[in-house]
């Protein structure tokens, strides 16, 4: 008897406290407060902002709201956005000194001014301190650095270098301006917490779960003396929850409880909460929902190093063996943009490189030996995708404007006889059971190294690959590790699902950022791990990339515009020619936003700002978000 | 005639469900008898005759599959007839120990193991004896040890530290805690060494002479039915059949299995080796018909295998269930 | 097999045997299936139930019924090894210690103490990670089978040390028998009834922590066991989608399985109590 | 003084090298795994889109395996982390660099000890007590009923019954939070914190005994069958003892003692039932850490909570080799 008294009050408390308590921190109002879900998941170390010194979980507020860099990059709009600086960088004749200039007015968030000082104290601590991340570029290109008044800083470079602002460019981090007065009084800026962590930002820490899941802004009172409220006004939500979540249930049910108001689910994820909510909303209000405009391009990386993958007709051979229309049914359920080529079908690089490469595209010719040849595009592929989408029951739109915008512009023929012809041409042959044998009469395998996450990009790639090329006769399996990252840093991997090529910078025409990884001096043997994963891995290198690249550093991507773009265009050539890694389609996010309590979100219909809540430009969306008073 | 139990034509069956099948164990198959007051009455019979339910069903100790079909058994508290298998479960309780009591067969494990003895006396005596305080019943309970001839230090020990004869002898000592009116000893001496089982039964007399209560014994083991009991009765296969005085079942046993289980008695200086009844018991589940003993009966006729020998009175104190001495 | 024929008597025993020749026909038909379970979009996605795919069809395009074949049947060998080599193991360790005694006795129980302290799942998931693509359904019942000893071993060995204190080990050994007879004649029937049960309870553990292996993503995906199939159906949102079928599936033929596992071990255990014996004796 | 030379002593030796074979094992196997935690955290960054130039990362690798004391032989790594146990000191995380294991332990265990240590008491608890009730009673329908639904609820796999709860009770009665517990470094302990608490973990709880509990009642139910029908216990009936103390005192008492010996040794058995309802509620624990910690190839991590879930286990399973006899008289000491 005393036991069920003792439950029944228990669980009557439990009911009137969740009456009586709403689920935020006292005093938060929810009607004020946007809560955002964090792409890294829980944040590793809670008590610790101080990012210049390493990994800090930066999407948990820190690079979206706390800092603001000198410039960033908005893949959406196809702009960068000067921040602290006032304006573009400014280049010498030769490329060996750049000058910045910064924004007048704009304060830390103790109240300190931010002036040329922060700026050259950064610089110069970098080239110093050796156990700071950035310290490699610095120390490599600075050569002394400067202040000429109060607002302007001149770096003097060692050597030619037409990006060297590049650096402190955001595009999910960059080398960011440190308040000299907070560091100058730190002993050891590596061991420094920077608790409770300064910026320029619109926003400052308020309070954070020392458990790592969540962390909490306020809006500064002086917003107007940071450059997002010079920019583009007051920034609306008075606070900002950034909140990670371990399983993706947990992440849905929260954004249905209107507990969350932006979210990153899975494909999945985004199908349950339109299906279930009324005031959900995803980037595009139509099928296929998710933003097909991320600067990130998926696919199947090889490892250029490593027999039989080291020839570049296999490589060919594997992808004219993909079905892409069945592929994209497999991988995302023909929700995304295909890309024939290695960059993601953001706006600025359609117009700037796919258009003009088309004609290219449809006249490229692979020789099959004994004079026969083969044109393996294929502009129809978008129009196909669709087809078999409408046959899935989706509302697919009819304009073939909007199908090209939708699924892409072309792939590859699914040409399964010209791969036979390759593959034989160079010594493969299929056995009597009809599968695929290496030139040294081995049975061919294809162990795909994987993501384990099943809803991700990598293992949906991983899979639909795996899938095309057993219905090709090649005997592939998949394997998901948590080693994975490892595994592809030190080359000990055949065939990945890394992406395929290093993510450009989505704006401009600048595309040294995709192709730097490929440059022949970091080619680096298996066992070592290279710099860069996404395409890097793929340890390949061409003499005529690394010239390309040798004039790309000393263009100027702002005013060289046209030759740029034209370097890029031959760049992306060679990388057709050659295959070293398969693009499939551009990284799709499945972004799903509640209108409950805030609306104007920058959907696809009205894409005034990049959708994403990771990102750094955050910052820049929060003013235009319109309250829902609830 | 003065009777303290009373057994009515008692058919006390085990019902067992078998895979959808019914089977019945006739393990007591219409039992009569009473059991007068002050007496020691013995019940005798090879293992697997139902004397051990009989025990059971007299004591209304009836779980399943155990289900009485027929019958009753009267207890005779205060000079009323109670019958026993109607009591309230709580009435019953009450009954237990103060006017019926058991002796278990083989106190190997009849106590708690894990706890001292002397919890074990007072979680009985507390559910019988109320308003009293712990002390005043543990000082009962040494009193009774003492008058018993045993030692109350036993009380601060453990089961599994005494040895087997004392621990029979505490086993005793703790059903007769509170004076019963009958006693109801299984086989209250196997597993005993000699020593141990006289030690025992002179306890068992005692505690006859002491209490002035009546013993019922169950014990396969003719010896000590000739050593303490005043009346017996013979069980075979789930019904009586020989019942009378110890001294006359023993001088002139009337029945061909009694003579059995008498000669299969170790005589002082008989150096022959032992003959017992050939055969062993039937199953109880598929009796043979007729008299059940007569596929091991020597002086089988074929009456016997046709029809059961009713219980027929010989003299005033001795009756016996077969054909051979009809008429 | 008396044993067995006592045992059937009990229609837990019974109903749970029929369940296990239940779950073992439908992964004997699997060897009959129309389609390759690896594979995607055999048939149109997303349908629920209906005759011709009577338990509906999955985001990837496969029939459920009958990739869960394969689930069942790929669960099932993945569980047996776990559950007979681990039975290997725990019998003779349990055998020797409890026979040898001494130094014996403490070493090996030594390690299997060792092996039941460490945090198991922690081992689980590193050795899961070195052998990657080596996860195949054998391995992976091998690595279970590797960790899976230790407990049992120890229930083995308590029952080996109180057959050693009876008489018939004192009076099989005067009468000149050797050990090995001993242990044949003697150990090994008395022993059979608690060994079965073991390997039930054990085999059970398996199941359920080839499913947490799944659920991680630690185990070979594409191959379809009842931890893979609840993987892609959780992570393709199958339960909030109201994709029933495609979870419901492998869920209730992961219960089955182990109410029938369960049913079997605990009228097993009711056989080995010596008294709920003598009662079944009695109804002979 | 036997008792001390004949098993206090080999027993002593025993836990120690127990101790020393669970570290040893621990810091080997995830060595051999080719995890690079260096590689892993460069890895985080590139994945989520981050710049990092390539000769910066070039020259973060090489920093970074510095900071982590990574260089060196295996040898050398095995002494100082010894050394490091000693001392109590398991260094920084790798993966969540700099924060020190010693920190994490220190946030992360109360919520442990607050959710698991309490929940697999409770299971223990009221797995054994229903279930040695229902052993009791195993002949009422009730009984039946409860044991019927028990054996279909205890196989179903954590994450699934964890989210089940969620779908029910966080979203069509949404009585309980959904996860992210909202206390932060300026709550207030009052009794609204407690409240808080209460109510964010009570799903997770709510898992994490009824399939704890289910097993445990499962196996209590069956002992209680058994100990019902000893001896002792139909004696104590006949004697008309007053059936609460023959189930509590006679019945529950001597079924308990197997299943006590079982709840020290399940201590080490429960990392993945935790870590799956960590993972639907986004409960902050153990389970969770050392996951990431194993797939981030964090051994400092990995060593500080293996070395705290050996020494834990092994000395409970010490203490109760040694305070054993007293549960159960029976029992002296070899």
């Amino acid at each position: 008897m005393n036991m069920k008294w003792f439950w029944a009050i228990v669980i009557g408390c439990l009911f009137i406290s969740g009456v009586a308590f709403a689920q935020l921190p006292a005093g938060i109002p929810r009607e004020e407060t946007l809560i955002a879900d964090q792409l890294s998941g829980r944040v590793g170390t809670p008590g610790n902002f101080n990012l210049w010194a390493g990994w800090r979980w930066q999407d948990r507020g820190i690079q979206q709201l706390l800092l603001e860099p000198l410039w960033t990059v908005d893949y959406a709009t196809g702009e960068i956005i000067p921040g602290l600086a006032s304006g573009m960088p400014e280049y010498n004749e030769d490329f060996t000194q750049m000058t910045i200039r910064l924004r007048q007015g704009v304060y830390w968030s103790d109240g300190v001014p931010l002036t040329a000082d922060d700026v050259v104290y950064t610089i110069d601590l970098h080239v110093r301190n050796a156990e700071l991340p950035y310290h490699g570029p610095m120390a490599e290109f600075v050569e002394k650095v400067e202040k000429i008044d109060d607002y302007t800083v001149s770096v003097h470079l060692k050597r030619a270098n037409s990006r060297f602002h590049s650096h402190f460019l955001d595009r999910w981090g960059c080398l960011r301006i440190m308040p000299k007065h907070v560091f100058e009084k730190v002993d050891n800026p590596i061991t420094y917490e920077f608790n409770p962590p300064v910026g320029c930002g619109p926003y400052v820490l308020y309070d954070y779960d020392p458990a790592g899941f969540w962390t909490l802004w306020e809006r500064r009172e002086d917003w107007d003396r940071t450059p997002t409220g010079m920019l583009y006004g007051k920034p609306q939500p008075k606070y900002v929850i950034i909140q990670g979540f371990e399983s993706e249930e947990a992440r849905i049910l929260a954004q249905l409880r209107h507990e969350l108001d932006m979210a990153q689910h899975t494909p999945e994820g985004l199908k349950v909460v339109l299906e279930k909510s009324d005031t959900v909303r995803a980037w595009r209000r139509e099928w296929p929902w998710v933003v097909n405009i991320d600067p990130c391009i998926t696919g199947i990386m090889f490892n250029n190093l490593v027999e039989p993958y080291n020839n570049r007709e296999v490589r060919w051979a594997l992808t004219l063996a993909i079905d892409i229309v069945e592929y994209m049914a497999i991988a995302f359920d023909s929700m995304a943009p295909v890309s024939p080529i290695h960059l993601p079908p953001v706006p600025a690089y359609k117009e700037a490189f796919f258009t003009p490469l088309e004609e290219w595209l449809k006249g490229f010719t692979l020789d099959l030996g004994n004079g026969e040849t083969f044109q393996p595009y294929d502009p129809e592929v978008p129009f196909k995708i669709a087809e078999s989408a409408k046959k899935r029951g989706y509302p697919v739109p009819e304009d073939p404007a909007m199908i090209r915008d939708l699924f892409g512009m072309g792939w590859w023929k699914y040409a399964p006889e010209v791969a036979e012809k390759l593959l034989k041409k160079n010594g493969f042959s299929r056995g009597e059971d009809g599968k695929w044998r290496l030139p040294d009469g081995s049975p061919w395998k294809i162990d795909i190294v994987a993501d384990v996450n099943v809803a991700s990009h990598p293992l949906r790639n991983a899979t639909a690959a795996a899938e095309q090329w057993r219905k090709f006769g090649i005997e592939v399996t998949v394997s998901p590790t948590e080693a994975r990252e490892t595994m592809i840093l030190k080359g000990e991997f055949a065939v990945c699902d890394q992406w395929p090529a290093a993510e450009p910078w989505g704006a401009g025409v600048d595309l040294s950022r995709t192709f730097d990884p490929w440059h022949s001096r970091l080619l680096t043997p298996i066992g070592k791990s290279v710099a860069l994963g996404p395409g890097g891995a793929a340890r390949w290198c061409d003499p005529r990339l690394d010239q390309i690249i040798g004039e790309m550093e000393v263009t100027d991507p702002f005013t060289a515009v046209e030759r740029t773009k034209q370097l890029g265009i031959e760049a992306l050539k060679i990388l057709i020619q050659e295959m070293p890694t398969i693009p499939t389609y551009g990284y799709c996010g499945a972004v799903a936003w509640d209108e409950y309590y805030w609306t104007n979100w920058p959907g696809a219909e009205n894409p005034y700002t990049q959708p994403y809540q990771h990102w750094p430009n955050l910052k820049y969306m929060l003013p235009f978000l319109k309250s829902q008073k609830k | 005639m003065d009777a303290i139990i009373t057994v009515e034509n008692l058919q006390a069956f085990y019902v067992l469900e078998v895979m959808g099948e019914r089977k019945v164990i006739k393990a007591v198959n219409g039992v009569d008898f009473a059991v007068l007051r002050d007496e020691v009455y013995g019940i005798a019979g090879e293992s697997g005759c139902g004397k051990t339910t009989l025990l059971k069903a007299i004591f209304a100790a009836l779980e399943p599959p155990l289900r009485i079909f027929e019958g009753k058994v009267y207890y005779y508290p205060n000079g009323e007839r109670v019958d026993a298998f109607s009591l309230a479960g709580e009435a019953r309780r009450k009954l237990r120990w103060t006017y019926i009591s058991y002796i278990p067969q083989g106190s190997m494990s009849v106590f708690n193991p894990v706890k001292r003895l002397r919890i074990t006396f007072l979680d009985f005596l507390k559910s019988h004896v109320g308003g009293k305080r712990e002390e005043e019943l543990l000082t009962l309970a040494r009193e009774h040890l003492v008058r018993l001839g045993l030692t109350p230090q036993v009380l601060n020990g453990y089961p599994h530290q005494l040895s087997g004869g004392m621990r029979q002898r505490v086993a005793i000592a703790l059903a007769t805690l509170l004076k019963p009116r009958v006693i109801l000893a299984d086989e209250p001496t196997t597993a005993l060494d000699v020593v141990a089982q006289r030690a025992v039964l002179q306890l068992l007399r005692d505690v006859q002479k002491e209490f002035r209560s009546t013993i019922i014994v169950v014990t396969h083991d003719m010896g000590i039915h000739a050593q303490i009991t005043d009346r017996m009765a013979i069980m075979y296969a789930g019904r009586i059949v020989e019942e009378g005085l110890t001294k006359d079942i023993f001088a002139r046993p009337l029945h061909p299995y009694t003579r059995y289980l008498i000669q299969s008695l170790p005589k002082v200086g008989d150096k022959n080796t032992k003959e017992s009844a050939p055969g062993s018991p039937p199953s109880l589940l598929y009796l043979p018909p007729g008299c059940s003993f007569h596929p091991r009966c020597s002086e089988v006729m074929e009456h016997c295998v046709q029809e059961i020998p009713p219980l027929k009175k010989i003299n005033e104190s001795h009756w016996v269930a077969c054909w051979m001495r009809e008429g | 097999m008396e044993a067995l024929r006592e045992l059937f008597r009990d229609y837990r025993f019974a109903v749970g045997f029929v369940f296990l020749v239940l779950l073992a026909a439908l992964a004997f038909l699997s060897f009959f299936s129309p389609y390759d379970p690896v594979r995607w979009l055999q048939v149109p996605r997303d349908e629920p139930p209906s005759w011709k795919h009577i338990l509906g069809t999955n985001a990837k395009g496969q029939d459920v019924f009958w990739e869960a074949t394969f689930a069942i049947r790929n669960s099932l060998v993945v569980a047996l090894i776990a559950g007979l080599v681990s039975r290997v193991v725990a019998v003779l360790v349990g055998f020797l210690a409890g026979y040898k005694g001494g130094v014996v006795d403490r070493v090996l129980m030594g390690v299997a103490d060792g092996l039941l302290v460490i945090p198991l799942f922690l081992i689980l998931v590193l050795v899961a990670m070195l052998l990657r693509e080596a996860m195949t359904i054998v391995n992976t019942g091998l690595l279970l089978a590797f960790f899976g000893w230790a407990w049992d071993a120890r229930t083995i060995r308590a029952q080996i040390l109180s057959l050693r204190e009876r008489e018939f080990t004192q009076t099989s050994l005067l009468s000149g028998n050797s050990t090995l007879s001993l242990v044949s004649k003697e150990y090994v029937p008395f022993t059979i009834p608690l060994i079965f049960s073991t390997l039930i309870s054990n085999i059970a553990w398996a199941i359920g922590m080839e499913i947490v292996l799944a659920i991680l993503g630690l185990v070979r995906l594409e191959i379809p066991t009842l931890g893979t199939m609840l993987q892609w159906a959780i992570t393709r949102q199958a339960m909030l989608l109201g994709h029933w079928w495609w979870i419901a599936t492998p869920l209730a033929l992961t219960v089955i399985l182990l109410v029938a596992l369960y049913w079997l071990s605990v009228s097993v255990s009711e056989y080995l109590d010596p008294r709920m014996r003598i009662q079944r004796i009695g109804a002979r | 003084m036997r008792f001390v030379r004949d098993y206090l002593i080999p027993r002593l030796v025993q836990y120690v090298l127990v101790i020393f074979f669970g570290i040893t094992a621990v810091f080997l196997i995830p060595r051999f795994t080719g995890q690079d935690p260096v590689l892993e955290i460069i890895a985080q960054i590139q994945t989520q889109g981050g710049s990092l130039d390539p000769i910066a990362v070039r020259k973060l690798t090489e920093t970074l395996q510095e900071l982590y004391g990574l260089r060196g032989t295996l040898w050398e790594q095995y002494v100082n982390m010894w050394r490091r146990v000693f001392h109590l000191d398991f260094g920084p995380s790798l993966f969540q660099f700099p924060t020190p294991v010693s920190e994490l332990l220190r946030i992360y265990l109360p919520w442990t000890i607050g959710l698991f240590a309490t929940s697999t008491l409770l299971a223990w608890l009221l797995g054994n007590v229903l279930g040695g009730i229902a052993g009791y009673f195993s002949s009422q329908s009730w009984s039946k009923i409860l044991d019927a639904v028990i054996m279909v609820i205890r196989p179903v796999p954590h994450y699934i019954f964890g989210v089940l709860l969620l779908i029910l009770f966080a979203y069509v009665w949404a009585l309980f939070p959904a996860g992210g517990l909202m206390l932060g470094r300026r709550t207030v302990v009052d009794l609204r914190f407690v409240m808080i608490i209460l109510r964010y973990s009570f799903l997770p709880a709510l898992t994490l005994v009824v399939l704890g509990g289910a097993g445990w009642f499962q196996q209590m139910k069956l002992l209680v069958q058994n100990v019902r029908r000893e001896d002792f216990v139909q004696y104590a009936q006949a004697g008309g003892v007053k059936e609460r103390v023959i189930i509590s005192r006679y019945v529950m008492r001597n079924a308990m003692l197997p299943q006590i010996t079982q709840l020290a040794l399940v201590l080490g058995q429960v990392f993945s039932g935790v870590l799956m309802v960590e993972m639907v509620f986004s409960y902050p624990g153990m389970g969770l850490l050392l996951y990431r910690a194993v797939t981030r190839g964090d051994y400092n991590l990995v060593m500080g909570i293996a070395i705290l879930s050996i020494f834990t286990i092994t000395t409970a399973v010490l203490l109760l080799d040694l305070l054993y006899p007293l549960l159960d008289p029976r029992i002296r000491h070899r």
